[in-house]
């Protein structure tokens, strides 16, 4: 087992190396090729990982314990020391939280390079594209699966660069000072943040003498106050800027923007998800008592993040603004949950961390397809009724945007209400009252999103044809398109029929 | 090809509704769970059941879902392949509501029938009417919903479970009970347009008829009805929520009817017909008694047969006309075609009328006299609900009579007065009633729309029947009394050729418009202050740092002079200063 | 001997080379100031080869490869010193200054980083 | 005996230095260095470094000097007084070195106040050349590479401006 681990973790670093070395010339559609293979590789190899037990290790006190549950909780785990002398060690493993998680960016990957194969932006250069993506792609793996703070920590900052570059080579093709922008103050923002974590670390590490996260979460930095509550603060103001969490959002609609389409999948789909996952995996277990003294805190921004957010989607002119924003209020929502530190809403967080991914990713290709074939994303030039110029799009468009709001039946659903049950039966040690106001506050929120992604569907798909004459040269849903986004929707549905099949992965929590 | 797919599927579906209910009629209740996962404490899954309010509700959507499935084959060419897909996926979200054990499995049917409503009102989305209309279903329902989630929650974690067969009133302590059935109470109010949330369903009138018919007969808004009958023991647990539901209940009747009265179009007049029936059938649950209930799902039974015939047949005179608008129907009735030309249509739709409005004999009246006669002796037992009921009852049953009437005379008839009473629907140009329409074209629809409408007309008549006829003969003459008080004015008014429309009625109470400027406006407002926030607060703060970089970076350029000297002398300086201070830690 | 005569001896000759790499302008000038400074060390290795006998003649050998590293060194920096001069007319360290950066257009993406959204 | 010819010979180097770094006329600062390094040379042989102190003043002033003065003339340095031989930075260059002088001083006497120094005689050619050539064979290997390197440096910067000229 962790040989496919080490093996999935390794194969997409040493083939954007071997890309890289490969002479620019082996033409775009044979570098496209290649990443499908190896992304494709990397999925089968991540869902041979696929764990058939329940059970997390975090919040189980001893080893033994989890030997008389009858859970394994860690799977392919290695551990061998790094640098001995801080007492870092390389060591990697998964479990269930961790393994839906390596799915999805294994499996946005893979489309992202399927997707390629046809369709890739203006610029050119796809060889080099490719490449970063499965950097991309091994440094997120590497994020979810390790269990070491520094580890976590290094490559969390790996996926940075490579996301830089993807922003501002292959950005908007009209906007080269806008995209330039918008990456660097995407890269900027977020080294802040990495920055503050990593403080927090070493605040940790002075605490508790180790970066093992297995080790601290069997025995978490206890006290609410002082050096916890300045880590805890620390990490979490980290995390948010790469959730983000209003007020640290300001990166996100700009670099959602300005990215290629395969960019805005992986960015929403995957990168986004580092920041929820080391709040559920670092925060909650190692510091609960300074979590639990910040949750009020953290949920109350996370409000605000879901009606900013939505509101902030009302009035956007901009398809891929609108569904970057739209992603601002669902993280409010997997922040909320989280801040519940209930069963239900940390359920839900996760729930609704793997179906966001999902729908995000499925939005942004729509939005990707219909900027490719308008050349703007701006609403108003790109007009409406694309029900009578795009049907198959726009009726995709549509799906997607009913998933996104969280109809229930799909993906989107579930997620949304565990955290709202998270939050009306929030830890006993949190106040309720407050969480109550929070969840009736998110739950209009939730209205307010449906009505924004019906105003896209309105402006943007409905409408008399008649005024909108259909371009010359837009085609419906293409054949590349029709099977990269399959399994995306395939997916929406299966999850929001039958939840169960993530839910009881987690367990008991 | 697909659309052809479709057609078949749709109603091969219906079909296979209709035929489970036979098939379940008289098998014991039953229920199985299946999917579950835990959370904590709790089971989150799904889970059917079987009982006889199952059967039922299988049984009257099944046919209403038929009849419209069928009439669409004839109704609708355009777009039909999605259009019968959605309609199979309401059809079946009802269903799922109405075999639902669990209730996160009835809340996925419930939201996706909502999702499927604004998808079909949109239908003919090249209208503007059609598209705000359809958000605003959407809309309002969803704002239930919510409501309907928080109380889902209430009720399910103060008894423990989400199966609904296991929900047990005597578990739950008093507070969260009420707590619960009231937020249950908001979806029920968003989904069957009740008031305060009504507005969306006379909005949703451009979407196909048959849709209509579908949502207002059994689907969608008949859910509500449903829930409540469903969840019965919850329900009438709580006082409060009781009274309440029956103080909405009678306030949304008598508004429902009294916009009903001054509406100008065929459908609009139905749309609020159905949200004072709606009200009708909330009323008899509130009476929190078996009678109550039983009278309000008997009154649901009858009310889809006739609202479903009607709404078809309006569908008839859309498609056949063009149009559904009284001032355009009356042109053609003045030659006294229409009623000649749609000779079924016109048959099917009196008897439609008559049962919605009570005349003794059709279904309707039996069903209300049912709801009168329980509010009737809940009242004799010394209940204020029960005489509100009665009451509001009573008055709705003359309203109704009233409009019944008024739409039947002036679509089908030429009036007496003067002149054809120009002018009593055209506001602006009076003469332009007198263009002459070629009426030389009408003519009936073709058989797949009639089929439908010659069924439900023979329900809208036998269904009164076989629940037994037991009529208390005093109630039974009051309610004639009050139809033929209903029918006279509209009668009167009608052969002068004068059609009073108070402004207050025409504009229904304003509640459209104020909530356009209490809630649209303000989220729009905040919408463009976020907007202008985020990129003038918060992103101001990003800007300002990132300047800040640059001018800091501007001043430390100065101090790059090229001269090497002046660099040396720093970097000896530095070193001092180190020794210094190492020299101080150090002692 | 004491220890501290030559070693005090080093420091001072070692400060008024410091003093003159930083006061003097003639780039030549530098260079000698250098040589001072490179004869403190000196000194300083001498001395202490001749405190801790070691047998290797450490201290010496390392003196006599200082002397010979300043050879190159003055060769080289006179060469630049006479580079100066053919380009400028002149050897004035304090006047050359060509490393400043200079003054140019500001780069967009400085001044607008993270502008409107 | 070697301490009185040491303190001679310091003293002497100290004043040249002085002069070397203050003097208004740049040729005679380079003739000052001659004085100050033959100094040092002295304070060399005191400390029975005979060797080092051969080659002290056959490479320094036989060669080194000679090399300043050649550039002296070339870059046709005035004879006569300079009056702004140095920059205006000249005080605070002399704070710095005084208090760098201090500062190291200070560390000095600390360190070494007490030690003392019984120079034997280890200086002659033929044990610094023994050590040479036995146990540092490698660095002076080394070293001659890097002279050899600065040679060729010392020509390239000199051919290259005359190319660009051309």
């Amino acid at each position: 087992m962790s040989a496919i681990l080490l093996g999935i973790l390794a194969l997409p670093i040493l083939a954007a190396l071997a890309l890289w070395a490969i002479p620019a010339s082996i033409g775009d559609r044979l570098a496209a090729m290649y990443g499908s293979v190896i992304s494709g590789l990397v999925l089968i190899g991540s869902l041979l990982l696929w764990p058939r037990s329940e059970g997390w290790f975090a919040y189980v006190p001893s080893q033994d314990q989890l030997l008389r549950e009858g859970s394994r909780p860690l799977q392919a785990v290695t551990d061998v020391p790094w640098i001995p002398a801080l007492g870092v060690r390389f060591h990697v493993a998964v479990d269930s939280i961790s393994m839906p998680l390596i799915v999805l960016t294994a499996l946005l990957t893979f489309v992202c390079c399927l997707y390629s194969l046809k369709i890739t932006p203006r610029i050119g250069r796809t060889r080099s594209l490719i490449a970063l993506l499965l950097v991309i792609e091994a440094g997120v793996i590497g994020a979810f699966s390790s269990m070491d703070l520094v580890l976590f920590f290094v490559c969390f900052e790996i996926v940075l660069i490579p996301m830089w570059l993807v922003i501002d080579i292959w950005g908007d093709d009209h906007d080269p000072v806008g995209r330039k922008r918008a990456a660097n103050t995407f890269v900027l923002m977020t080294v802040l943040g990495s920055a503050l974590m990593l403080l927090g670390f070493l605040l940790v590490y002075r605490q508790a003498g180790t970066f093992d996260l297995v080790q601290l979460t069997n025995s978490p930095v206890l006290g609410g106050h002082g050096v916890p509550l300045a880590a805890a603060l620390l990490i979490a103001v980290g995390l948010a800027v790469k959730v983000p969490l209003w007020p640290l959002h300001i990166w996100l609609p700009d670099a959602h923007a300005k990215a290629p389409t395969v960019g805005s999948v992986l960015l929403a789909g995957v990168l986004l998800k580092l920041g929820t996952y080391g709040l559920i995996r670092i925060l909650v277990p190692v510091l609960p008592d300074a979590t639990a003294t910040m949750a009020p805190y953290l949920a109350g921004f996370a409000t605000v993040a879901i009606i900013a957010g939505s509101l902030a989607c009302l009035a956007q002119t901009d398809v891929k603004r609108l569904i970057a924003y739209s992603s601002v209020g669902h993280m409010g929502f997997i922040v909320l949950g989280i801040s519940t530190l209930s069963q239900a809403g940390l359920h839900g967080a996760l729930f609704a961390n793997i179906a966001h991914g999902i729908i995000t990713g499925l939005l942004f290709f729509l939005a990707g397809a219909i900027k490719d074939r308008h050349d703007t994303s701006d609403l108003r030039t790109i007009g409406r009724a694309l029900y009578a110029r795009l049907p198959r799009i726009g009726g995709l468009l549509t799906f997607a945007s009913l998933a996104s709001l969280g109809l229930p039946g799909l993906a989107g659903f579930w997620g949304e209400m565990l955290v709202l049950l998270g939050a009306y039966r929030p830890a006993d040690s949190l106040p309720r009252t407050t969480y109550l106001v929070f969840m009736v506050i998110a739950g209009l929120g939730t209205v307010l999103t449906a009505a924004y992604f019906l105003r896209l569907v309105r402006n943007l798909c409905q409408g008399d044809p008649a005024e909108n004459p259909a371009s010359a040269f837009a085609v419906d849903l293409s054949r590349i398109e029709l099977i990269t986004w399959a399994p995306l929707i395939t997916l929406t549905v299966l999850l929001g029929v039958w939840p169960g099949l993530l839910l009881h992965q987690w367990g008991t929590l | 090809m697909i659309a052809t797919a479709w057609r078949v599927a749709g109603v091969g579906f219906s079909l296979l509704v209709v035929l489970a209910a036979g098939l379940l009629y008289g098998v014991s209740p039953d229920q199985a769970a299946f999917l579950n996962s835990s959370v904590g404490d709790l089971t989150i899954g799904f889970a059917v059941r079987t009982d006889d309010l199952t059967v039922l509700m299988l049984a009257v959507v099944g046919v209403i879902a038929t009849c419209v499935q069928v009439y669409s084959l004839g109704y609708l060419h355009q777009r039909a392949a999605s259009y019968h897909a959605l309609v199979t996926l309401f059809t079946a979200a009802m269903v799922t509501v109405v075999i639902s054990d669990s209730l996160f499995f009835l809340l996925i049917g419930w939201e996706v029938m909502g999702a499927c409503s604004y998808l079909l009102i949109g239908h003919y989305w090249e209208r503007r009417d059609a598209r705000s209309g359809a958000i605003k279903a959407f809309l309002m329902t969803r704002l239930g919903d919510v409501g309907f989630l928080f109380g889902i929650f209430v009720l399910g974690l103060g008894a423990g479970t989400f199966r609904i067969s296991e929900l047990d009133p005597a578990a739950i302590s008093p507070g969260l009970l009420t707590g619960g059935t009231l937020l249950l109470l908001v979806g029920v109010v968003g989904k069957s347009a009740q008031v305060p949330l009504q507005t969306w369903l006379p909005d949703a009138m451009p979407g196909p008829s048959p849709v209509s018919a579908l949502i207002h007969a059994a689907t969608m808004v008949a859910a509500g009805v449903f829930l409540i009958a469903r969840l019965y023991d919850v329900f009438s647990a709580s006082q409060t929520t009781m009274t309440v539901l029956a103080v909405v209940a009678c306030v949304t009747m008598l508004f429902a009817a009294l916009c009903a009265m001054a509406a100008v179009e065929v459908k609009r007049v139905l749309a609020w017909s159905t949200v004072s029936q709606l009200a009708i059938m909330f009323s008899a649950l509130s009476l929190g008694t078996t009678a109550g209930r039983h009278a309000a799902l008997f009154h649901l039974v009858t009310h889809a047969a006739f609202k479903g015939l009607l709404f078809l047949c309006a569908g008839v005179l859309l498609h056949q006309v063009g149009s559904a608008a009284f001032v355009v129907l009356r042109r053609y009735t003045r030659r006294g075609r229409l009623r000649k030309a749609l000779r079924v249509t016109f048959v099917t739709m009196t008897i439609g009328l008559a049962s919605l409005a009570g005349v003794p004999g059709f279904a309707g009246f039996f069903s209300k006299d049912t709801v009168i006669e329980a509010a009737w002796h809940h009242a004799r037992d010394g209940s204020v609900v029960g005489w509100i009921v009665l009451v509001s009852v009573c008055l709705t049953a003359a309203f109704t009579a009233f409009y019944c009437m008024r739409m039947w005379l002036w679509v089908f008839f030429r009036t007496p007065a003067l002149a054809g009473a120009l002018g009593a629907f055209e506001d602006e140009n009076a003469t332009a009633d007198l263009d002459e329409p070629d009426t030389s074209k009408l003519r009936d629809a073709p058989w797949v729309m009639l089929a439908p409408l010659v069924l439900l007309a023979f329900a809208a008549i036998a269904l009164g029947y076989v629940d037994g006829v037991h009529l208390d003969w005093v109630i039974a003459s009051v309610s004639t009394v009050l139809v033929l008080l209903g029918a006279l004015p509209a009668y009167s008014l009608w052969s002068r050729g004068a059609d009073p429309r108070p402004v207050l009625l025409e504009r229904e109470f304003g509640v459209g418009t104020a909530y356009h400027v209490m809630f649209v406006v303000p989220v729009q407002l905040l919408a463009k202050l976020t907007v202008a926030g985020d990129r003038d607060v918060i992103g101001g703060y990003v800007r300002g740092a990132g300047r800040a970089g640059t001018l800091a970076s501007q001043g430390f350029r100065k101090l790059q002079t090229g001269n090497v000297q002046t660099y040396l002398t720093a970097a000896v300086v530095g070193v001092v200063a180190l020794a210094v201070l190492a020299g101080v830690i150090g002692s | 001997m004491p220890l501290i005569l030559p070693l005090l001896l080093a420091v001072v000759l070692f400060c008024i080379g410091v003093y003159g790499v930083l006061a003097r302008r003639n780039a030549i000038t530098l260079l000698m100031s250098f040589e001072l400074m490179l004869n403190a060390v000196n000194l300083n290795l001498i001395a202490f080869d001749a405190w801790r006998v070691d047998g290797l003649a450490t201290g010496q050998t390392l003196a006599v490869f200082v002397i010979t590293l300043a050879a190159a060194e003055i060769g080289l920096g006179l060469a630049i010193v006479l580079l100066l001069f053919r380009g400028h007319g002149h050897v004035d360290a304090d006047a050359a200054r060509d490393l400043a950066e200079q003054e140019r257009q500001e780069t967009p993406e400085l001044q607008e980083k993270g502008a409107a959204t | 005996m070697t301490t009185a010819l040491f303190a001679v010979a310091g003293a002497v180097a100290v004043v040249a230095a002085v002069l070397v770094v203050t003097s208004r006329r740049i040729v005679h600062a380079a003739l000052w260095l001659v004085v100050a390094l033959g100094a040092v040379a002295g304070c060399f042989g005191a400390l029975h470094a005979e060797f080092v102190a051969l080659v002290q003043i056959l490479v320094y002033v036989g060669a080194i000097v000679v090399l300043v003065l050649f550039a002296l003339m070339l870059t046709r340095a005035p004879t006569n007084p300079l009056p702004n031989l140095t920059t205006g930075r000249s005080p605070f260059a002399a704070v710095v070195a005084g208090v760098l002088a201090v500062l190291l001083g200070t560390g000095v006497v600390i360190a070494f106040g007490n030690e003392k120094v019984d120079p034997v005689p280890a200086g002659s050619a033929t044990d610094v050349g023994t050590a040479i050539f036995k146990t540092w064979v490698l660095p002076f290997e080394v070293l001659s590479v890097l002279l050899l390197a600065a040679l060729i440096g010392a020509i390239a910067l000199s051919q290259r401006k005359k190319a660009k000229e051309d």
